[in-house]
């Protein structure tokens, strides 16, 4: 039954991924909006505007830093989580 | 539609491992089979985002030969290099996954040691009474 | 007409709502602080609304707008003619059931008083509440409050009978609530406003069918409150309450707002004109006088004295109802005047059932015979009320139904008037038994010796009872109920 | 000066604390309390201050993390909606952190109270994020801290928490995944990742497959977050089984900010003439609440626990805002907005009021309830606020959403709906009435009408001060709200909703 | 997992292994600004030495260094740094995280502020990633017993 459902829902969600593939762009196609409208400036300021040739330490760290800053706190939740959940007394 | 494959196979693939994974999530009655499954699933869609920034003819999005202080003459042209934001979003991406997955084996250790068992079935059977 | 702003409306409903929580925070450790709370309010809630009665006497409107909700709906208490008729019956009667009430728990070492006396004045305070709200919505809420706030009253005694008779209580009429809810929904959508007109605000809006269905949905929406025939099953098993609840019921609150909403919705929704076209009218009559007569047959079949009761009080509903139905000028005074003369007859009516169960735990007529020897005064006042409700003249029960029979004829429909001269004969015949039984009958049960229920019970009674006399002899004494409900007939039908 | 850091600070003034907490907590337990307290008054206090501005500027205020324009950067943007529904969280979780101190300490080991209360504040910090946040995939790592913190919290539980907080842990991780999916799907085809840029960008990608795909992913990530009828499956067992406290501060606001970001999607980022009119998703939208007001009207009905019947209201509630959305006119936002905003006071009521029926008797079964108003009358008349205004009877809040609801369905001709909306409140009176009556009504035979003295003597009730403060303020709550909303939707709301309805 | 006879080669392979993993680590940590690399990535190197060390020496020991005090303190430091890094750059005038400002305590130019603000918080989150990444792997490899139980040495949960 379980399995069933599994397969049926796996399925249709495959469909529906298939179904919007369609109009995404090819792979690895330069002139895809994705390239196109954010990033090259990324690429081409990143390094002036913060001194950093790693443009992916570029964006993470100072043009997206404030995610970087939740990121590292997931982890810390992470962290606290597991403390709080094993490091108490089995009920 | 050979061509349409392999000019999206990016696509196929990711859409086949996330429906891998949803499957295992759905179908299984072992819980870690199931923290398995979750994890293809979110594998799946980070190589969905790597797959994005690829761009045909460029590289790695580092300028090298150059360090901090003489950075104002450089000129990096988009084409050149491929898109770095899809990376640095990823790296976020991968962080949280692998938190999920640290309090999802937490919250198995604790369920083991108190029942003795990670089957859900069972599972069900001994909250039952 | 021109409309005075003044907040003494909020104030007369603040008395009861004050009250209310003055009583429950008194608590049961000191109940005559308590009960003085109840009088004060009763008191203070009545002065306030007399306090009105003139402006609305020249023809004046007092209006008091509290917060807009949203464009074109408002939060506003706004006083007419018709409005204060009912107002001033809610509150005038509150402070004899209040006395009684009092006099009736204390015999009966009641419990959990403080629950009582705190849901009554709310009660209260939503039939004030309703009587001065001046649009729809304002009236919706208040009409929920009085149905919620019932509903401990009803399950007071908490036997499972009790119980069942509050479920079913709530089920009709939340039931009823939520058409309600539709039917403004709809009305707001279709007339973008929900202030009550004289004469209708609907005229002109939507389709034949549609104002149809509208028409439908408030009626069964109110008659569930107003137990028109078959929503009226909650009544009957709702007399399991203590008498004084049952008088608040029937007398004052609870169905006699359901009607009051009705007539709103005739008068002042949708209009004469409107129910002429649509023909909806000839259709309610049928169905009201149906109710007069079934609910009178019925009448007859029952034993118990609050049944009976009950099921007289439904056919008066759908007397007042039918009255308003007709659309004339005559009928509608009528229906406008039945309101609170009704209400003073039966409260006596109801309120001498109490003072006999206290004195006795006698409840089937059956068992009465020869109670007059024992408790003269509360049957004297049995019979002036019986009497008012068969229509026997100098009782102020005549008037109305005089002016009901004449507006039958102003609109030409027979056979209506044989409705309600059937239902007066019908009313004498169930009434009639009871008296005789109590003054000329002997049983083992009764003393023959003079024993009366004790005065806090008894005075009210007789209170109720002259006042029925006096409006009979005086319709507009005092509180001028016939000028108002001449006033209102005459805005309604000028337009 | 300080005002224009304002949108920044009332999520990174908790963030912080929440490690000063946990450092704190190593010392000294005692202080921890007080530091939350802090925290969550200054959110307070800068939401307030956010919400001024931005009625008196009118339009809404941005602000750019780290200096960078937005395409690039990360910038908050907080327009009225924003506001309105930062201030609510704001209140509602000091009331609940207030509340949960005398709870906590009845029910969790003390030595982990540090964790919780940092556990707590992260939760905070991630409801405000995701509420003040103007990029999308900003959204989704707050999305992530919050449902990490609720994770955690959650399986603090009872018995059998551990286990729904890791079913938990595998639906919210499908969720969120389905939500970067979306952001993913909108990512490729425009090219940005700021919700105003994207908004601008989309019209030229309409009538894309792909995009209609990434709506689908945004409705069923987020629905699962929210609780959306077919996804709901987690949230009964996760919310019932958490602590009092916990769901006293989840049950409200996560759900509700859930129903905040797909309004937000819905209308922000997507056009509705695109999300909701090109294709047949208002109907769709509008089938599942239907359908899931009922179904979980009839669960709740079948419940004997007080807690688990609340969460399938939640559930329900849920679909009422969902019917907003779905009826796609003015009126009907108006009444899903405010829905969100009364619905987070009535839940956090309701809630409260369960955990401290716990705390003083120990018993969540309604039919235990006997005799309750005799030993805790003010939780009871809490309780009876609360229940009667989800009932929807004025003037309680819970009336004037439903009556928008109502009338939006009218004016979008949507019968079903609006049968359903009737019917359900016919539901909850019989769902509230029961509890009410099992809590106020005795058992007596007939003719006993004296005060029978075998049962417990009327008393105050028992529970501490700090935890009936916030209860009755939240009834308060729920008054004011009933009563001034017209303030609310005129000078608020109506800013709130797209000119494009 | 634990060994009771301990392993010679190994240890001693790891002896020398350790310090190269650790200064690595560094390596990758300083080196993010140039090349791939950065906190979370040194981070995990720098986690994986001590969890080498854990598995190869006395793991009891290891924990009993690695208190729960100490893991909670580093993970807070580790996000300490990075958020303080933020409220600094409030406090100097400029928006949240805005580093350009701290040209105003630092002798360099806006765009070197840049550069040395993300090396600071680079190793905020390197901290806090090796922190919790040993803190977790040993409460998953000990089933999170308190420290005396630890040191009893015996072991429950599921590693067995």
């Amino acid at each position: 039954m379980k399995r069933l459902l599994g397969i049926a829902i796996a399925i249709a969600a495959l469909i529906v991924l298939l179904y919007g593939a369609e109009d995404l762009p090819p792979w690895a196609d330069p002139g895809q909006p994705a390239s196109l409208h954010v990033s090259p400036r990324y690429i081409e300021r990143a390094v002036g505007e913060t001194g950093v040739p790693n443009m992916v330490t570029a964006v993470l760290t100072d043009y997206r830093g404030y995610d970087t800053l939740f990121e590292t706190a997931v982890i810390f939740t992470a962290g606290i989580a597991v403390l709080m959940l094993l490091r108490r007394p089995i009920l | 539609m050979l061509e349409v494959i392999l000019s999206k196979y990016n696509y196929w693939i990711f859409s086949i491992l996330l429906v891998v994974g949803l499957y295992g999530m759905m179908a299984k009655n072992n819980l870690m089979k199931k923290l398995i499954g979750m994890n293809i699933f979110q594998w799946a869609i980070i190589l969905f985002f790597i797959s994005i920034g690829a761009k045909r003819g460029a590289t790695v999005p580092i300028i090298t030969g150059t360090h901090g202080h003489d950075t104002h003459t450089i000129v990096a042209r988009a084409a050149e290099y491929v898109n770095p934001l899809p990376h640095a979003l990823m790296l976020t991406a991968i962080v949280v996954g692998i938190a999920t997955t640290g309090i999802a084996l937490a919250l198995l250790v604790a369920i083991y040691k108190r029942y003795n068992t990670i089957e859900e079935d069972e599972i069900i059977e001994a909250l039952k009474k | 007409m021109e409309t005075v702003h003044t907040a003494t409306p909020l104030l007369a409903l603040l008395a009861s709502l004050i009250g209310a929580f003055l009583i429950i925070f008194t608590g049961g450790k000191r109940p005559n602080l308590r009960e003085f709370w109840t009088i004060l309010a009763a008191v203070t809630q009545f002065a306030l609304i007399c306090s009105m009665l003139p402006h609305v006497l020249q023809g004046k409107i007092v209006e008091y707008t509290f917060i807009e909700i949203y464009k074109g709906i408002t939060l506003q208490l706004r006083v007419d003619t018709f409005g204060m008729i009912f107002a001033l019956l809610a509150s005038c009667l509150w402070i004899v059931v209040s006395v009684y009430s009092i006099g009736y728990m204390r015999t009966l070492k009641e419990h959990s008083q403080t629950r009582y006396f705190f849901c009554f004045a709310l009660a209260l305070f939503g039939a004030t509440g309703v009587a001065l709200a001046g649009n729809l919505l304002t009236l919706y809420m208040f009409y929920e409050i009085l149905t919620i706030a019932t509903f401990p009253l009803v399950a007071h005694q908490e036997t499972p009978e009790a119980i069942k008779a509050g479920r079913k209580y709530l089920v009709y009429l939340l039931t009823g609530a939520t058409f309600i809810l539709f039917a403004m929904g709809l009305t707001y959508y279709l007339t973008g406003t929900l202030d009550f007109a004289p004469g209708g605000f609907i005229a002109g809006h939507g389709s034949k069918e549609l104002l149809s269905l509208l028409f439908v949905a408030f009626i069964i929406g109110f008659g569930s409150k107003a137990a028109i025939m078959p929503l009226h099953e909650w009544l009957p098993s709702a007399m399991i309450a203590p008498a004084p609840v049952s008088a608040l019921l029937h007398a004052v609150a609870v169905v006699k707002a359901g009607v009051f909403c009705c007539l709103r919705v005739i008068l002042y929704i949708f209009g004469p004109e409107v129910l002429s076209d649509l023909g909806l009218w000839i259709t309610l009559a049928y169905f009201v006088s149906f109710t007069v007569i079934v609910a009178n047959i019925i009448a007859l079949t029952q034993d118990n004295l609050k049944r009976r009761l009950a099921f007289s009080t439904i056919n008066n509903l759908s007397i007042i109802i039918l009255g308003a139905a007709l659309l004339s000028s005559q009928g509608i005074k009528g229906a406008m005047l039945h309101i609170p003369f009704h209400g003073f007859m039966k409260i006596t009516l109801f309120m001498c059932a109490g003072a006999i169960y206290v004195k006795t735990r006698l409840e089937n007529i059956s068992e009465m015979e020869g109670i007059g020897r024992q408790m003269p005064i509360t049957m004297a006042a049995f019979t002036i009320g019986a009497a008012g409700l068969t229509g026997i003249p100098p009782v102020c029960g005549f008037i109305s139904k005089w002016y009901l029979c004449l507006g039958t004829l102003e609109a030409q429909e027979i056979l209506f008037l044989m409705v309600l001269l059937a239902s007066a004969l019908l009313d004498g015949a169930y009434f009639f038994p009871v008296i005789y039984g109590a003054f000329f009958k002997k049983s083992k049960g009764i003393k023959s010796t003079f024993d009366e229920a004790p005065v806090l019970v008894v005075a009210p009674i007789v209170i109720t009872a002259i006042g029925s006399l006096l409006f009979g002899l005086f319709p507009d004494a005092f509180i001028h109920f016939f000028q108002l409900a001449a006033l209102s007939a005459k805005n309604i039908l000028g337009g | 000066m300080i005002v224009e850091q304002f949108p920044v600070l009332i999520v990174v003034a908790p963030l912080i604390l929440a490690f000063i907490v946990n450092v704190v907590g190593l010392w000294n337990r005692r202080l921890c309390f007080y530091i939350v307290f802090i925290a969550l008054s200054a959110c307070l206090v800068f939401s307030l201050g956010i919400l001024n501005t931005v009625l008196t500027q009118g339009e809404p205020i941005h602000y750019r993390l780290g200096n960078w324009q937005p395409p690039w950067g990360i910038e908050y943007v907080i327009d009225h909606l924003n506001a309105l529904i930062l201030v609510s969280v704001a209140i509602i979780s000091l009331l609940v952190a207030v509340y949960a101190k005398r709870s906590l300490e009845q029910e969790i080991h003390e030595s982990k109270l540090p964790q919780f209360y940092t556990l707590f504040l992260l939760q905070v910090t991630g409801l405000l994020g995701i509420t003040a946040t103007g990029d999308m995939f900003n959204l989704y790592v707050l999305l992530e801290i919050a449902s990490f913190s609720a994770y955690a919290i959650i399986a603090m539980g009872e018995r059998g928490a551990d286990f729904a907080a890791f079913r938990y842990v595998l639906f919210g991780t499908i969720g969120a995944c389905a939500y970067l999916l979306g952001t993913g799907y909108l990512y490729i085809l425009t090219g940005s990742l700021n919700m105003v840029d994207v908004a601008h960008l989309l019209p030229q990608a309409f009538y894309s497959k792909a995009l209609l795909v990434g709506l689908a992913f945004f409705v069923v990530g987020v629905g699962i977050k929210m609780g959306m009828f077919p996804l709901h499956i987690w949230l009964p067992d996760a919310y019932t089984l958490a602590p009092s406290a916990v769901s006293a501060l989840l049950a409200p606001l996560f759900t509700k900010v859930g129903a905040y970001v797909i309004i937000r999607i819905m209308f922000t980022v997507f056009d509705p003439s695109f999300s909701l009119a090109l294709y047949p998703v208002a109907d769709i939208l509008g089938w599942i609440a239907a359908i899931g007001i009922l179904f979980a009207c009839i669960m709740a009905l079948a419940q004997s626990d007080l807690k688990r019947m609340l969460c399938y209201v939640i559930v329900a509630e849920m679909g009422y805002i969902l019917i907003g959305i779905a009826s796609a006119n003015r009126l009907g936002l108006t009444g899903a907005i405010l829905h969100i905003v009364n619905d987070m006071f009535m839940m956090a009521c309701l809630f409260t009021v369960a955990g401290a029926i716990f705390y003083q008797t120990g018993t969540r079964n309604i039919n235990q309830f006997r005799y309750l108003h005799r030993t805790m009358p003010i939780t009871l008349a809490v309780f009876v606020v609360g229940a009667l205004s989800v009932v929807g009877v004025p003037p309680l809040c819970g009336f004037f959403s439903k009556w928008y609801l109502i009338l939006g369905a009218i004016q979008a001709q949507k019968w079903v709906l609006l049968a359903v909306l009737l019917i359900s409140s016919l539901i909850y009176a019989i769902l509230f009435f029961r509890v009410i009556e099992c809590a106020y009504l005795e058992p007596r035979e007939a003719h006993n009408h004296a005060y029978d003295g075998g049962h417990p003597t009327p008393t105050l009730d028992r529970v501490p001060i700090s935890m009936l403060a916030p209860m009755v303020l939240i009834a308060a709550g729920i008054i004011l709200l009933g009563i001034f909303s017209g303030k609310i939707i005129v000078h608020i709301i109506e800013f709130a909703i797209p000119a494009t309805l | 997992m634990i060994r009771e006879h301990e392993d010679v080669i190994i240890q001693t392979v790891c002896r020398i292994f350790i310090p190269f993993m650790q200064v690595y680590g560094l390596y990758v940590l300083a080196h993010g600004h140039g090349s791939p690399g950065g906190g979370f990535q040194g981070g995990c190197i720098f986690a994986a030495s001590f969890i080498l060390m854990s598995i190869v020496y006395d793991l009891n020991e290891v924990k009993r260094r690695f208190t729960e005090k100490l893991s909670v303190f580093f993970f807070s430091l580790g996000v300490f740094i990075f958020a303080g890094m933020g409220w600094l750059c409030l406090f100097l005038g400029g928006n949240f995280l805005d580093y350009g400002v701290l040209s105003k305590i630092l002798p360099v130019d806006p765009v070197m502020a840049r550069y040395y603000g993300i090396a600071a918080i680079e190793v905020g989150i390197q901290i806090t990633v090796m922190a919790v990444m040993v803190s977790i792997f040993l409460d998953l490899l000990t089933g999170g017993l308190h420290e005396k139980d630890a040191e009893e040495g015996h072991v429950r949960g599921n590693t067995q």
